[in-house]
């Protein structure tokens, strides 16, 4: 058993838990985008950072990949924290300023604006990879992957055409955080050959 | 086996707070105890998370527990994790089950949190009822017997059976000639063009010919398979030889080429000066390269077949290249249509410039003409009339199947079609599965392709069945858990199940004569079932999730239902989908359905919806994938005939048609699922309930009956043929005719199952009157059917004071 | 007449290294070294050999710079962007030479003749701004010298 | 160089024992004779990019044309990089020691002919001392060689790094023999452990107590254990392990072999930019030849261990410098990092303890080795002991690749060696460590260059890039092309470096638009800040710095940018416009026809003029005016079509 306390909060773990988990099952909120528990967290967003502190030390980690140790103090919501949580948020709200889930998370952590011009405004997607992640770890299939690198990187099929290894199961729209995925889906699947919008009942 | 004792644990999951605020999980856990619902039931804050995972574990461990239903999120993306870890605590596929509280219920309804709790306390008293009837199989290793056979004799048979000796794999390689020398000889018949290639292809051929795990046998072409993966028999053609005809194989594949025909005279052709790529390289082998002006027109497009320009583009290009290399004196020159782009690299341009070889575009609007010593075309910049000079005209070549090929092709009960290559579109079910052609077809008949490419495929296909074969020599290859089995006992051969089975998964067994059991390939089935739903005998189950489990959950969730609210059934590609991502939007909707997932709409068996109907339901609404998207083929559209067919009866009972509905969704158009199913719940709040007289339940009963009817499964089995046959239904020619039958037969039923019902119950002999007034039907209908009854010998009819009384037989 | 063999037998490269996912980058970069891009098909066969999906194959192939999904020219043009490159007038150089070949950097001309490129250090400093024509360093490169070379190479 | 000569000759001998290779030093020494006269030619990558292939040629053709006796035939040999890259091509002549420099191909005949003929040096070669303008004939009485301690880079430039003979004769390998003879795996780690040995490649982490790390992580694990060399050298303006991969291949293979037998690892790695192919090419072939003396593979100088390498090319990525996203590269995926909560001695590549280290770490082990650890620590200062190599580019006279102990003064470096800024006037800023590293002024001048001076003043001793910046250089500017740098090389994993250099580099345009205000400083800062805290590996985590330390020391030239509208140092473009002086212009037409917009005019022989409204600020006029009169002005001039709009 581990001990630790999150917020002061004594807490107790097992070896090979996150801070993430722990928090959770102690009912602690932290919030995050890319993690989905089907699949390995990977550490992308950024959103769950957690301040952990000792005396003057002090260091910002992911709580979705730290693992648990014996004297942690852990801060879910420090200056150092809401500091990176705010600029994370104020950028997405630029980048993908299609996305309610975005515009929801910001309001909650107290962004109402963004300071940055809009390069997109029907950009949803975070590119946090949980579809990619579902793809081939629950699917089994990696009929997507990220295309590119850095600020080109994009969710993508290899030449971007409609993929021979999709088997259309959607569950990259069902994982999808900001609902990017949807209007993607076609573009991975294919033009269905059929689309029925409503059946008489 | 723990089965006997089936103890289902519960865990319903706080997800965060995404189901606990919403939903009142507490008071959910004490109903479900209150009425000893499982055995035991625990709410986790994240059972999907280690620490909920520890938890889960410990509690299946410490209470003995050999069934799970986690209430939390989507089966289709969290089963798989549950199945893995839970399986370290002895649980398998098909022994725990998921109900989607939160996309289902908390997340998409306007409830207060003790509503949201009722409705899920229904679903999982569902699901519980599904996994007490679960009769658990136990693992199923494949037989595997037999090395692989390569057949069909086209060139990939060597990479293929390459890649298979790299591996270690025994391999028998059915060829037209003892010596592999005289097919390189005749190569270029299949692959026109491919020179620069024969060096390597001799070296595969080489280490094919010398390796000892390689026996080459010249054989007929296949006349017959049998069997299923892992222990096939072949049979092919008496061809004379001392050679035995029948083979036993563990695996197939099958390397076919296209066949190359020439140009028709309209083109010029006359083989001699205008020829076609295949007759040129047998001019080079025969006389050698010929001297002055060679033309190649590229005519692919006047020949309706601009889909393979590229190889015969690339052909040209390499056979130009073979002139210009050995005949200084022949001068190259290739015509294009201009919507061609050149497929060619940068080197290889500069290295056409440096041979002399010239590409000439021609506006592809005017068709060029062939004149003696000229080609005219119009140039696509001037837009005048040029002529061409040649001494020789090669022209490409016409890609088509052969009769042979086509005959094989047929025998290893491939989709063969008129026109078309053999490589079909599947619709995939499981990453395993994706293009099935891949494990077993290589070659240009696929499509047509280069030699390099057929090679490719011939490798591509030994990889993936070498995969199979090294897995069984591990001892390692396990049937899927939840594919379907024949009961031999109950099947008697009718062969309606392999004509509407999709995957291919159902073969005849050899044996004896008329009657020839079926059996099912577990490594092919894809587990859709529809072709369980459609036995007449009920000979074929889907094991672990059987329809003994779907009657049972939709019998309990019936039970509950309040007034307005019914039954749905959602695909996992469709429906359910939908249903998930609704719930994933935050998408509000009214709450009166109850959608229970499947894997397919056509594993539905129209008893499963007049079971639902006779518990309680007011409707059932099945809700499957657009028409044309069904994964497992043809799902949606059987499950149309059985749709119909319990519409028809509800019709002959006077309820309302409209009760059993069929719907598609589109899983990524969820507000469009939304309209499907609040339609479905106002239609239901307008008919409302079925009343529970006795009437109706006699009726409800003889519905239940009627739909298990063989006579009734038989018909409506056979008439829901594949959609793109043109017999039936795509071509209806008495679509009206066959529902008039179809009504007639299903009256007949109808009052036969009822009437022998009424006769079980009362146990006593009974007059025409009698029998006609406790079904409520018309005594000249009952009385029909009465005497086609007796004379069938089913019952029989006894005489007192000159009334006809009718009695069971035993 | 005789030539010289433009292409490289792929299938001689894929049989260089073993069918394991570490070999992935290995073959993408003799592929690459060998048609100057990576062909389609050339990705499949890699694929089938590593047993990496197609998608994680191009995942890579767009991750690293020195692949080209897309065919080069027949001249490579690379200006340095070191940081001494940089001080000295680098950027300057790509900008000419986008409006002279009128492409953009990573781009290839459309008679398949340049490609023009920017790399971060070429480790020559002391040359700084550096452009590489094919192999050959140009030191101290100005639009003037940009010019000749460029005119060089039209005319070969 | 002779590679299939060399290649050919070893596969008659292997070596058995370290006594073996003793006696084969011995040979290879006695079979020289050291009146031959040799003629080096530097082959480093800026020797060869001006011309050096060129003038040997033209050597071996004059010694030829000359007909010497092949008795007093001097020997010509190729070597890596001598480091004084401004001055090349360099050719030495042994044994005198005479150093040419800039040497051209037309120049070989008169070097035959003066030199190795007659004995006479070639003085209008020779390097001219810059104050006194005296000749000075030998290389180390040049001041850029002078100040210097070339340990790690003691053999390149004496060595052809193509045949190992020539660096077995000089003492490589003796290290190993050393280890293997002598001392326990745990000798070795406490030696390496007391040598005090820093991370070369930029965090500075102390050798020793990673080697440590990994002996404890093996304890808890087991093997196998993976030794990796990262030759992934990516700073722009960073080329000292390309020089030492190229010039002394051998050191680092010896390295990564002592740790190997102290580790017990049977493979390891090398990563390398795929821009360096000749280091690649000098690494395969080291390899290869140590192979067929058996110093590396099977049975090691006859013992029981075993060990080999494999090179793997970098594909093009950055990031790729980055420890964790090395290991993804070689396990064949996409470079992106991995958290790295759990250390790599304990779980690196494939999951297994992994200890990587940089070329220049594992050059400077055989060096520990064979002279102790006392020796090593006592060069340089505590906590950061040995020498470091530095690449000194910029505005600096003597550009190139210097040596020197930790703790030397920036000042000593920059003005010394490096023969200070163009036009003698003092340096503006030293950007050292790279894109991760950040900017000191000349105010700062005194520092002395170790890794905890280097923290406390904001920057970082990073894999030893030193830019040396002048008045002409604009800190905004510098810390946009940093920025944009890292932005075209961020992986794109993490969403505050992906999204965070780019919106910070936009912040930093407008500011060398001349828009922003103080407060967007602050915002700088603070974004700044919370992209470090943020990001998942280094690169983002360190990518502000550029930027933060120019912030702290050059606040008033940034503010000049938005208070003033006028960039100081006359770089950036929307700032600054060209004018021409119309005395000094000669009216030579050449800026007129370089004009991509035609925007210079005037009458041939008359000045000429820039017409402000078709000026795109290309700077190419400034560039190729060859009598001084093009001028940067600063603030703009208002162009006419905006006075117009204006108005």
């Amino acid at each position: 058993m581990i001990e630790f306390k999150i917020n002061d909060q004594p807490v107790e773990a097992q070896a090979g838990w996150t801070v993430l988990d722990t928090a959770r099952q102690y009912g602690i909120h932290i919030p995050t985008l890319c993690h989905h528990e089907a699949v390995e967290p990977s550490g992308n967003c950024r959103l769950c950072v957690v301040e952990l502190r000792d005396g003057d030390w002090s260091k910002v980690v992911i709580s979705c990949m730290y693992p648990v140790q014996d004297g942690l103090q852990v801060y879910t919501d420090s200056d150092r924290v809401k500091n990176v949580r705010r600029w994370i948020l104020e950028m997405l709200l630029s980048e993908c300023p299609a996305s309610s889930e975005i515009q929801r998370l910001a309001q909650e952590y107290g962004v109402e604006q963004t300071r940055f011009a809009i390069h997109d405004p029907e950009e949803d997607c975070i590119l946090c990879g949980l579809c990619v992640r579902t793809c081939k770890e629950v699917v089994g299939v990696s009929a997507i992957s990220m295309v590119g690198r850095g600020v080109h990187k994009v969710i993508g099929t290899p030449y971007m055409m409609p993929s021979d290894a999709c088997v259309a199961c959607g569950s990259c729209v069902t994982v999808c955080p900001t609902g990017a995925m949807r209007r993607r889906l076609d573009l991975v699947r294919g033009e269905p050959k059929t689309r029925m919008a409503h059946s008489a009942v | 086996m723990s089965d006997q004792n089936k103890r289902v644990g519960v865990f319903l999951c706080e997800c965060g707070r995404r189901i606990a605020p919403l939903l009142d999980l507490a008071g959910l856990r004490q109903k479900l105890q209150d009425q000893d619902a499982a055995a035991t039931v625990a709410i986790e804050p994240f059972p999907c998370l280690p620490p909920g995972m520890a938890s889960m574990k410990k509690i299946i461990q410490d209470n003995d527990i050999n069934r799970v239903v986690v209430a939390g999120c989507e089966a289709r993306i969290m089963l798989k994790k549950l199945e893995r870890e839970l399986a370290e605590v002895g649980l398998e596929q098909g022994q725990i089950d998921m109900v989607n509280l939160r996309d289902h219920v908390a997340q998409v309804h306007d409830l207060a949190p003790e509503e949201m709790a009722a409705k899920g306390y229904k679903l999982i008293k569902a699901a519980v009822a599904g996994l007490e009837a679960l009769e658990s199989t136990p693992k199923e290793l494949v037989e595997w017997n037999g090395p692989v056979v390569i057949l069909g004799g086209g060139i990939a048979t060597y990479a293929a059976a390459q890649e298979l000796v790299r591996r270690e794999i025994d391999c028998i390689i059915a060829v037209v000639t003892d010596d592999w020398e005289d097919e390189i000889r005749m190569l270029h018949e299949h692959y026109p063009g491919e020179r620069h290639y024969y060096d390597r292809l001799e070296n595969i051929m080489r280490e094919v010919d010398q390796s000892p795990y390689v026996r080459r046998i010249t054989v007929g072409n296949l006349s017959k398979l049998i069997g299923r993966t892992g222990n096939y028999q072949l049979t092919f053609e008496d061809m004379g030889s001392e050679l035995p005809r029948v083979y036993q194989a563990g695996a197939v594949i099958a390397c076919l080429d296209g066949q190359m025909l020439n140009q028709g005279t309209d083109f010029g052709h006359d083989g001699v000066n205008v020829i076609c790529h295949t007759e040129a390289e047998e001019m080079i082998w025969t006389r050698g390269v010929p001297e002055g002006k060679v033309l190649f027109w590229l005519n692919d497009y006047e020949a309706n077949q601009s889909e393979f320009v590229h190889l015969s583009a690339r052909a040209a290009w390499a056979m130009g290249r073979y002139m210009r290399d050995h005949s200084p004196n022949t001068q190259v020159t290739i015509m294009y249509n201009s919507k061609m782009p050149i497929p060619l690299s940068a080197g290889e341009r500069k290295l056409g410039r440096q041979l002399g070889i010239t590409w000439v575009p021609y506006d592809g609007a005017l068709r060029p003409t062939v004149q003696q010593g000229y080609l005219t075309y119009c140039d696509p910049e001037s837009h005048i009339e040029q002529e061409m000079p040649w001494d020789k005209l090669i022209l490409s070549p016409r890609r088509s199947l052969g009769q042979e090929v086509t005959k094989v092709a047929q025998v290893m009960g491939l989709d063969v079609r008129e026109g078309e290559f053999l490589e079909q579109k599947h619709a995939k079910v499981r990453p395993e599965m994706q293009g099935r052609e891949e494990t077993f077809l290589a070659g240009s008949a696929r499509y047509p392709c280069d030699l390099h490419e057929a090679l490719r495929q011939g490798r591509r296909a030994a990889a993936k069945t070498a995969e199979l074969v090294l897995k069984a020599k591990a001892g390692e290859l396990y049937a899927p858990r939840m594919v379907c089995v024949v009961d031999t006992s109950k099947c008697i051969g009718c062969g309606l199940c392999k004509e509407i089975c999709d995957c291919g998964g159902i073969e005849p067994v050899e044996g004896h004569g008329g009657g020839i059991p079926r059996h099912v390939d577990p490594l092919v089935c894809t587990g859709g079932g529809t072709c369980a739903a459609a036995c007449p005998y009920h000979a074929l189950t889907l094991q672990n999730n059987t329809l003994a489990q779907r009657e049972a959950r939709v019998a309990a969730l019936a039970r509950d239902l309040a007034p307005g609210e019914a039954i749905a059934f959602g695909c996992a590609w469709g429906g359910l989908a939908a249903a998930d991502n609704a719930g994933v939007k935050g998408l509000k909707y009214s709450p009166g359905t109850y959608m229970l997932g499947v894997s397919c709409i056509g594993q539905i068996d129209p008893s499963v919806m007049a079971r639902a109907l006779l518990e309680g339901s007011p409707g059932v609404l099945l809700i499957g994938c657009p028409p044309e998207e069904c994964h497992h083929s043809y799902g949606v559209d059987h499950t149309w005939s059985r749709v119909n067919m319990i519409r028809k009866l509800l019709e002959f009972s006077g309820m309302d048609r409209r009760r059993v509905a069929l719907a598609h969704s589109d899983l990524n158009q969820p507000e469009e699922y939304i309209k499907t199913v609040e339609s479905f719940e106002r239609l239901m709040a307008e008919l409302g309930p079925i009343e529970q007289t006795p009437e109706n339940l006699e009726k409800l009963q003889g519905i239940y009956a009627t739909v298990n009817n063989p006579r009734v499964r038989w018909v409506i089995g056979a008439t829901m043929r594949r959609p793109w046959e043109d017999v039936y239904p795509g071509n209806q020619r008495n679509a009206l005719a066959f529902d008039q039958d179809l009504l007639g037969i299903l009256m007949e039923e109808f009052v036969r199952e009822r009437v022998t019902r009424i006769l079980q119950t009362e146990k006593r002999p009974m007059k025409l009157p009698e029998l006609a007034g406790a079904i409520k039907e018309e005594p000249e209908l009952v009385r029909e059917s009465l005497h086609e009854m007796v004379s069938e010998g089913v019952i029989g009819r006894l005489h007192k004071d000159g009334v006809a009384y009718y009695v069971l037989r035993t | 007449m005789s030539t010289a063999p433009v292409e490289v037998d792929i299938d001689e490269i894929i049989e260089r290294y073993p069918g394991k996912q570490e070999y992935l980058i290995f073959l993408l970069q003799d592929v690459q070294s060998a048609f100057r891009y990576i062909p389609p098909e050339a990705l499949e066969l890699i694929c089938d050999h590593t047993g990496v999906p197609l998608s994680q194959a191009y995942s890579v192939a767009t991750f690293y710079k020195s692949f080209s999904l897309k065919p080069k020219g027949e001249h490579q043009v690379k200006v340095c962007l070191g940081t001494a490159c940089h001080l000295k007038g680098g950027e300057r150089l790509v900008d000419d030479l986008e409006r002279k070949l009128k492409v953009k950097a990573g781009e290839t001309t459309a008679d398949l003749l340049v490609t023009l490129e920017t790399v971060n250090c070429l480790g020559c400093c002391a040359l700084s701004p550096v452009v590489v024509v094919d192999d050959d360093y140009l030191a101290q490169a100005t639009s003037g010298k940009l010019n000749k070379k460029l005119k060089s190479l039209a005319a070969q | 160089m002779a590679e299939t000569n060399v290649a050919q000759s070893f596969t008659e001998r292997r070596l058995g024992s370290a006594a073996d290779l003793k006696l084969y030093q011995e040979e290879l020494l006695a079979q020289k004779d050291p009146q031959q006269a040799e003629v080096i030619v530097c082959y480093g990558t800026g020797c060869l990019a001006a011309g050096a292939e060129q003038v040997e040629a033209a050597l071996k053709e004059a010694l030829d044309q000359a007909g010497l006796d092949t008795k007093v035939r001097p020997l010509i040999k190729t070597t890596g990089c001598r480091g004084f890259c401004s001055r090349g091509p360099l050719v030495v002549i042994q044994p005198e020691g005479l150093f040419y420099q800039k040497v051209k191909a037309s120049d070989a005949e008169e070097i035959v002919q003066t030199t190795l003929v007659e004995g006479q040096p070639v003085e209008r070669l020779l390097y001219q001392d810059p104050q006194s303008g005296e000749p000075i004939p030998r290389e180390q009485d040049i001041p850029f060689y002078k100040k210097q301690h070339r340990l790690v880079l003691g053999r390149i430039g004496s060595v052809d790094p193509t045949d190992i003979r020539e660096s077995i004769a000089a003492g490589a390998y003796q290290a190993l023999a050393k280890v293997l003879t002598g001392m326990s795996p745990e000798d070795v780690v406490s030696e390496v452990e007391k040598s005090g040995l820093r991370g070369r490649g930029g965090a500075g982490f102390p050798t020793g107590r990673k080697w440590r790390g990994a002996l404890k992580a093996i304890e808890k694990k087991g093997r196998p254990v993976y030794v990796v060399c990262n030759g992934d050298e990516g700073d722009p303006g960073a080329f000292m392990d390309c020089m030492i991969m190229e010039g002394d291949p051998h050191a680092v293979l010896e390295g990564m072999i002592i740790a190997a037998y102290a580790l017990g690892s049977e493979q390891g790695y090398i990563y390398v930019r795929h821009e360096y192919p000749v280091a690649i090419k000098h690494l395969d072939l080291a390899m290869e030849q140590a192979r067929s003396l058996g110093l590396l593979g099977d049975n090691i100088l006859g013992s029981d261990f075993c060990f080999d390498l494999r090179i793997n090319r970098g594909a093009g990525a950055f990031v790729c410098g980055e420890s964790t996203a090395l290991f993804t590269s070689i396990e064949g995926l996409a470079g992106e990092p991995r958290p790295k909560y759990v250390r790599s001695v304990e779980e690196g590549l494939w999951g297994r303890p992994t200890v990587l280290n940089n070329v220049e770490s594992w050059a400077n082990v055989p060096l520990i080795i064979n002279n102790g650890a006392d020796w090593f620590a006592g060069i340089g200062v505590p906590h950061s002991t040995g020498t470091k190599v530095f690449s000194l580019v910029g505005k600096v006279n003597n550009v190139g690749l210097v040596e020197v102990p930790m703790g030397t003064s920036l000042v000593e470096i920059i003005e010394e060696i490096g023969g200070g800024v163009p036009g003698g006037e003092p340096f503006k800023a030293v950007q050292t460590g790279g894109p991760s590293g950040g900017c000191i002024p000349y105010s700062l001048k005194d520092v002395p260059v170790d890794y905890d001076s280097l923290s406390k003043v904001g920057s970082m001793m990073g894999s030893g890039g030193m830019i040396v910046m002048d008045e002409r250089d604009c800190v905004v500017d510098v810390a946009r092309y940093f920025l944009r740098f890292l932005e075209e090389e961020s992986c794109g994993k993490c969403i505050p470096c992906r999204l965070g250099l780019t919106r910070l580099r936009e912040m930093l345009d407008d500011f060398s638009k001349g828009k922003g205000t103080e407060k967007d400083v602050e915002e700088i800062e603070s974004l700044g800040e919370a992209i470090k805290d943020g990001s998942l590996c280094a690169l983002g985590g360190s990518a502000p710095n550029p930027v933060l330390t120019t912030l702290q020391y050059f606040r008033d030239e940034y503010l000049a940018h938005i208070n003033e509208r006028r960039c100081p140092a006359g770089i950036c473009k929307e700032l600054i416009s060209y004018q021409i002086d119309q005395e000094a212009c000669t009216g030579c037409r050449t800026c007129a026809r370089l004009c991509p917009q035609e925007a210079i005019s005037g009458e041939k022989k008359k000045p000429h003029t820039i017409d402000q409204d078709k000026c795109i600020q290309c700077g190419i006029c400034l560039e190729s005016c060859n009598f001084g009169a093009v001028q940067v002005i600063s603030p703009a001039l208002v162009s006419q079509k905006s006075q117009e709009a204006a108005s």
